[in-house]
């Protein structure tokens, strides 16, 4: 049981993990955490249906519109919501990014909040058996998604200027406007990648969870339990700890007992704080307080 | 203690506006029209179970086209209050002050049923609860407070009755999540498996919103199980069953209400995890049934635009059906009193909707307890009465 | 460059507002007489908010943590009142008192990791974290709680009399509400309010000018607890059914809606916040399946249109409302 | 004026309900220094930052070369040319002097930036020295000559300088009027805000008294410039 306590534990991390990176991508470039995420996550979910299901697309070309509409989305977010209100406190920014959740939520249920709505069987279906570890054909693929993405953020974040952007932007956006760098369209390209990977989630989980209005709500907290154990900030802290909570909520519940799954990501979080504030990769420098 | 004596002024005031009138209590009744409130989550995390709201809200306007109740238009009052208790008292305080229903038919969601359930009680004004299940709501009985469906209670002594009908089923395993409503199943069940003389051997949960049912899965599988007791919502039903069938739990399962089969069975897309799940269900026949063809008839149709049927639509019409009938029983002259009179002396009144009769009594509220089991026998879909046994 | 001198007229439109500030419950006391059963729910409903928003806004703007441990305050405060009532048939005054006390409890622990450092969205998701885990310890803790069903409370009684009406409650709630908020703005215009706003501004300048900040903290955090804390008792009292789900996330939203809606660190503000939120949704209630929508549409546009929130209106409207905000 | 790199024409700016700039009107020459000068509050950070696209005027024009650059957003402003070194600096305190340097020339193609990096160095030996110190752990000094080489790595056809010796203890202030100089000595077209007459008038050319919103007085930097008249001009 524990090997395929191990091998579940990681498929279900790497969706956890996709959920932390894509705020840690938003985090990283503009210093705002987005608490609305989970809702885009369900936003992209329900952009594929629509195409799908009601305009009778092809899944793959409805799976890349549905990245490109959300990517959109956030820029308009970004644009015409966060960034009239920048230069305000933290917490109206909080306060936005959540009631824009609610609001997607809110648009959703009124679209289709009293029906259950399959999700395109799109992931081939049946069992792969790996010795006495079973596993699923859509694990395999949010592995592989989760995995490319993080190979095409380490690429940009590291080997392409990106990355000293970002930062120059996170220490000091008006820094960074100085030295030529549009800090808005910066902040905008950025809010849209987080939605858009919020979409590739969206497209990940839904086959998993099947699609309604508050399928993505408690993907938000088990994101900042990821995030929070991998060290606020890092990307790859991001995956390190989604993996590790995956496996974790998994072994808590099987040899503990089921009734703690639910919290596991809230007591990692609350121990992770007060014993390593920094997380497992995170240098506590790079968060500005 | 000027303050005081205004608040006793105030308090004595409201008291006289509260009360229910002594003698015969005609609220809510005009020469054409007879209101009614439907109370239900309409919008929050819980709106699917809104459908039967609107199933309620269906066959009043099939009753008002078809020329009333004795000359008068039903006038049915949604109102939503998103599975949030302090909204629901708000809604009742709503329906009897502000709207000032003749009476109440509705009531979705337990916690905020029981939460409802004193200020409808205080108020006099009849309450016949048409698909919460919690069987505390009326129980004690309240004298305006009626359960046109099912209790919890009745559908988890069936799903008990259920896994033991198969069989040589002594090892029973139990999965529900952490709160009242999947206790209201699991409790029951467990008595009767007990009363039985089988312990559930063993009991695991699955909080609502969880994404993966691996573990809960793996522990009953290696218990060796030959029947599961399931009571989880429809989300969370299908990741169990998803998971169940992946990992390979063979053992057949019984579930609870709150779950729509055929509704599960589309988000799963695939019919193999389906075969050997089992649920209660609370009607006549399939919802698709010929049993049922009644029913679809006068509801669907008159369902609001934009307003899908689904298996939740019907869970509410069976007490509103019970409710015109005892209205017609009375005659022009409707009071409150009459009507809960009225509603106590009914016995084995089919509705066309819900399995079995309904029968109220002065000492029992509840009216409704026939339940059978759907789900897959010898490759159809079928309501069954015990294990493979099919229902008339 | 607003409010930097403590000027003469300052301190007279101070002394002012004080005097409004009286006559605002002094005129509600008639509001019974000309509002029926069901708008005197929505008002007493009001009244817990009130206290909701006054609480979380001593933490959020005057302080300036990012603390969302408001919901559980509520819910502490909810249970402490509600397990007295039910279990040992306490008196409503007592367990009252023992739901601002565990509140204030609540409040200093959840101070404890803001004194160890824990700042800003640490301390936001560590204090989400916290609620949540105090629902599942309503859930699982059943022998007190009695689990998600939550707990029927008995009818609150004052001193052998048994409020019975919404009327009865109202005025009992009129005056707890007026008494905290009173409290609340003295102590926000005292030399612990400034410290505060010390702490606030620069934590560091704040420290080295001699103000023990740690222990301003505690109090902060512990007189919002208090304060929510008597919300949760009162809604108890109200709803009298206290149970697991009413303390969630979405709880959560709707607190700190009241609070940006209304204007940080204004206590005008909360109370108009509390008044909107807690109206808009009944207002709503003909259009069944947009509240939600409405709501956040109503939350975004107060964001973009009224940065500091309604309380800017009173302060467009009358001088005597104007307060220093957040960040000017 | 055939030789006018920057010219400002009747600018006016300001924040909402506080007009600050109420028609402005300068020139700054190819090469040359010019101070602005006046009053806290009298609008000379308000200027620099309208020329730099941070503050939207509502009125005037900025020419650049001849092109209008007014309501610009900063980053255009920088493409054409306008660099600033602000007052609180805004560096990149978590990166390092190089890294620092390196975004001052994000936009020049990367073949560039070895030569670019070698001239400032040449300049500033102590930074060759730090190129790898973080810059948060630098002295105010250090930290403005950071600034200054930063922008200076843009490859500037005007450099802003705000405050320049802010908050600088006196060493460092003779050090940065050293290298304004050298800076002007290099052809550098430098428009300079200045609380400290005494070097303002040291690194100038010309200068500028901005008062109630318009220019209130100007003139050259000579020998016989007298300070006290200047300062009068300003307060008085």
């Amino acid at each position: 049981m524990l090997a395929q306590l191990l091998v579940s534990g990681f498929a279900q991390g790497c969706l956890y993990a996709l959920v932390a990176l894509a705020m840690t991508v938003v985090y990283r470039a503009t210093t705002v955490v987005n608490f609305g995420h989970g809702d885009l996550v369900m936003a992209g979910a329900f952009c594929v249906y629509v195409l799908v299901v009601l305009a009778g697309a092809d899944f793959f070309l409805s799976a890349a519109l549905a990245v490109v509409l959300l990517f959109a989305l956030g820029w308009a977010i970004q644009a015409g919501l966060i960034r009239p209100i920048l230069a305000g406190p933290h917490l109206s920014l909080a306060m936005m990014a959540i009631a824009v959740g609610y609001a997607l939520r809110g648009g959703a249920r009124v679209l289709w909040g009293r029906e259950v709505l399959p999700f395109p069987k799109v992931f081939p279906q049946g069992i792969i058996k790996l010795g006495p570890v079973i596993l699923s054909p859509s694990d395999l693929i949010v592995a592989g998604v989760v995995a490319a993405t993080l190979a095409v953020l380490a690429f940009v974040f590291l080997a392409t200027p990106v990355g000293k952007t970002a930062q120059a932007v996170f220490q000091s956006p008006r820094g960074a406007a100085l030295v030529g760098i549009d800090v808005g369209a910066f902040h905008r390209t950025m809010w849209g990648i987080g939605a858009a990977m919020a979409a590739l989630g969206g497209i990940l989980i839904a086959p998993i969870t099947l699609l309604y209005p508050d399928m993505a709500a408690s993907t938000l907290i088990r994101g900042f339990a990821a995030m929070t154990l991998g060290g606020f900030g890092s990307l790859p802290g991001a995956v390190l700890g989604g993996l590790l909570l995956g496996v974790g909520e998994l072994l808590v519940g099987a040899y503990v007992s089921t009734k703690l799954i639910d919290i596991t990501a809230y007591l990692i979080i609350i121990l992770v704080l007060l014993l390593r504030p920094s997380g497992l990769l995170g240098r506590p420098a790079v968060v500005r307080v | 203690m000027a303050r005081f004596a205004i608040a006793l002024a105030g308090a004595a005031l409201a008291a006289l506006a509260v009360a229910p009138a002594v003698a015969q209590d005609r609220t809510g009744v005009t020469d054409t029209t007879i209101k009614i409130g439907i109370p239900g989550p309409l919008t929050g995390p819980n709106a699917s179970f809104g459908a039967a709201a609107y199933g309620i809200a269906a066959y009043y306007k099939w009753v008002n086209d078809q020329g009333g109740v004795h000359g008068r238009k039903i006038e049915a009052i949604l109102a939503d209050y998103a599975c949030n208790e302090a909204k629901g008292v708000a809604v009742a305080k709503k329906l009897i002050h502000e709207d000032k229903v003749f009476l109440i038919n509705g009531g979705i969601c337990s916690g905020v049923a029981l939460a409802m359930r004193p200020v409808i009680e205080e108020s006099g004004v009849p309450w016949v609860v048409s698909t919460a299940v919690n069987q505390k709501i009326t129980e004690p009985v309240a004298k305006n407070i009626f359960h046109g469906s099912q209790t919890s209670r009745d559908a988890g002594v069936n799903m008990g009755k259920f896994a033991l009908s198969k069989p040589g089923a002594r090892k029973i395993g139990l999965i529900g999540h952490t709160n009242e409503w999947a206790k209201g199943y699991l409790d029951p069940m467990r008595d009767q498996l007990k009363a039985a003389g089988v312990a559930p051997a063993i009991e695991v949960t699955m909080e609502r919103g969880q994404t993966d049912a691996t573990a809960q899965v793996l522990k009953l599988k290696e218990a060796n199980l030959d029947f599961v007791g399931v009571a989880l919502y429809e989300p969370e039903l299908a990741i169990f069953l998803r998971d169940a069938h992946k990992y390979g739990l063979a053992a057949p399962k019984v579930g609870s209400m709150g779950a729509d089969y055929v509704n599960t069975e589309k988000r799963l897309g695939a019919r193999e995890p389906m075969e050997g799940f089992f649920q209660v269900f609370q009607y006549k026949d399939l919802t698709d049934g010929p049993g049922m063809k009644k029913a679809r008839d006068m509801i669907v149709p008159n369902l609001p635009a934009g307003q899908q049927m689904t298996d939740f639509t019907f869970y509410g019409p069976g007490s509103a059906v019970a409710i015109v009938h005892v209205l017609n029983k009375i005659g022009r002259d409707l009071t409150r009193e009459k009507f809960v009179a009225e509603m106590e002396k009914l016995k084995d009144f089919d509705t066309g909707i819900v399995a079995g009769k309904l029968s109220f009594s002065p000492e029992d509220h509840q009216g409704a307890h026939q339940l059978y089991v759907v789900g897959y026998d010898g490759g159809k879909l079928s309501v069954l009465e015990a294990w493979g046994k099919k229902a008339q | 460059m607003t409010g930097t001198a403590g000027s003469g007229t300052d301190r007279a439109s101070f002394a002012a507002s004080g005097r409004v500030f009286w006559l605002l419950p002094l005129a509600l006391l008639g509001l019974p007489l000309v509002i029926g059963s069901y708008v005197q729910y929505i008002v007493n409903l009001t009244l817990v908010y009130v206290l909701v928003g006054v609480g979380f806004n001593v933490v959020l703007g005057n302080l300036g943590q990012l603390a969302f441990a408001n919901a559980a305050f509520f819910g502490i405060g909810a249970y402490a009142t509600g397990t007295l009532m039910y279990h040992l048939k306490a008196p409503f005054p007592l367990a009252l008192c023992a739901g601002a006390l565990a509140g204030g409890l609540a409040g200093a622990l959840v101070a404890l990791p803001a004194l160890r450092g824990i700042r800003a969205f640490y301390l936001a998701i560590m204090t989400l974290a916290f609620g949540e885990l105090m629902r599942w310890i309503y859930i699982n803790a059943d022998a007190v709680t009695l689990g998600s069903m939550g707990m029927q409370v008995p009818r609150p009684t004052l001193f052998g009399y048994v409020l019975v009406t919404d009327v009865d409650k109202y005025y009992v709630f009129l005056a707890v509400v007026t008494l905290l908020v009173a409290a609340t703005a003295n102590l926000l215009r005292s030399r612990v309010g400034r410290a505060f706003t010390a702490i606030r501004d620069n934590e560091l300048a704040a420290a080295s000018i001699g103000i023990p900040t740690a222990r301003y903290m505690v109090l902060a955090f512990a007189w919002s607890g208090v304060v929510v804390g008597t919300a949760g008792a009162l809604y108890a009292a109200l709803v009298r059914h206290v149970s697991p789900e009413a303390f969630n996330l979405l709880e959560l939203i709707l607190h700190f809606g009241i609070v940006m809606v209304g204007g940080l660190a204004s206590l005008a503000g909360s109370i108009l916040g509390a008044a909107v939120l807690t109206a808009a949704p009944e207002m709503f209630r003909d259009l069944p399946g947009y509240e939600e929508l409405l709501i956040a549409i109503l939350m975004v546009a107060v964001l973009l249109l009224m940065p500091k929130g309604l309380a800017s209106l009173l302060a467009r409207a009358s001088p005597l409302f104007r307060q220093r905000y957040f960040r000017d | 004026m055939p030789d006018a790199l920057l010219v400002v024409e009747k600018l006016e700016a300001g924040y909402p309900g506080q007009r600050i700039l109420l028609g402005v009107d300068f020139v700054v020459r190819r090469g040359e220094a010019v101070v602005l000068l006046g009053a806290n509050g009298s609008g000379k950070s308000t200027a620099l930052n309208a020329i730099s696209g941070f503050v939207r005027p509502t009125a005037g024009r900025i020419l650049l070369d001849g092109r209008d650059i007014v309501g610009q957003p900063p980053h255009r402003a920088f493409a054409a040319g306008v660099v600033q070194v602000s007052q609180a600096r805004d560096l990149f305190p978590d990166l390092s002097v190089e890294d620092n340097l390196r975004l001052g020339a994000s936009r020049r193609p990367d073949a560039d930036m070895p030569a670019l990096l070698a001239g400032v160095y040449r300049d500033f030996p102590v930074l060759a020295g730090r190129r790898a110190q973080r810059v948060r752990t630098m002295s105010g000094g250090e930290q403005q000559m950071v600034a200054i080489a930063r922008a200076l790595m843009g490859e500037p056809k005007i450099l802003l300088l705000d405050e320049p010796s802010g908050g600088l203890a006196p060493r460092f202030v003779r050090e940065i009027a050293a290298i304004v100089a050298r800076l002007k000595a290099a052809g550098t077209t430098m428009l300079i805000v200045e609380q400290n007459i005494k070097l303002a008038l040291e690194i100038a050319d010309r200068f500028l008294v901005l008062k109630s919103g318009l220019v209130a007085e100007r003139g050259d930097v000579t020998r016989a410039t007298s300070q006290e008249a200047i300062v009068r001009s300003i307060y008085l």
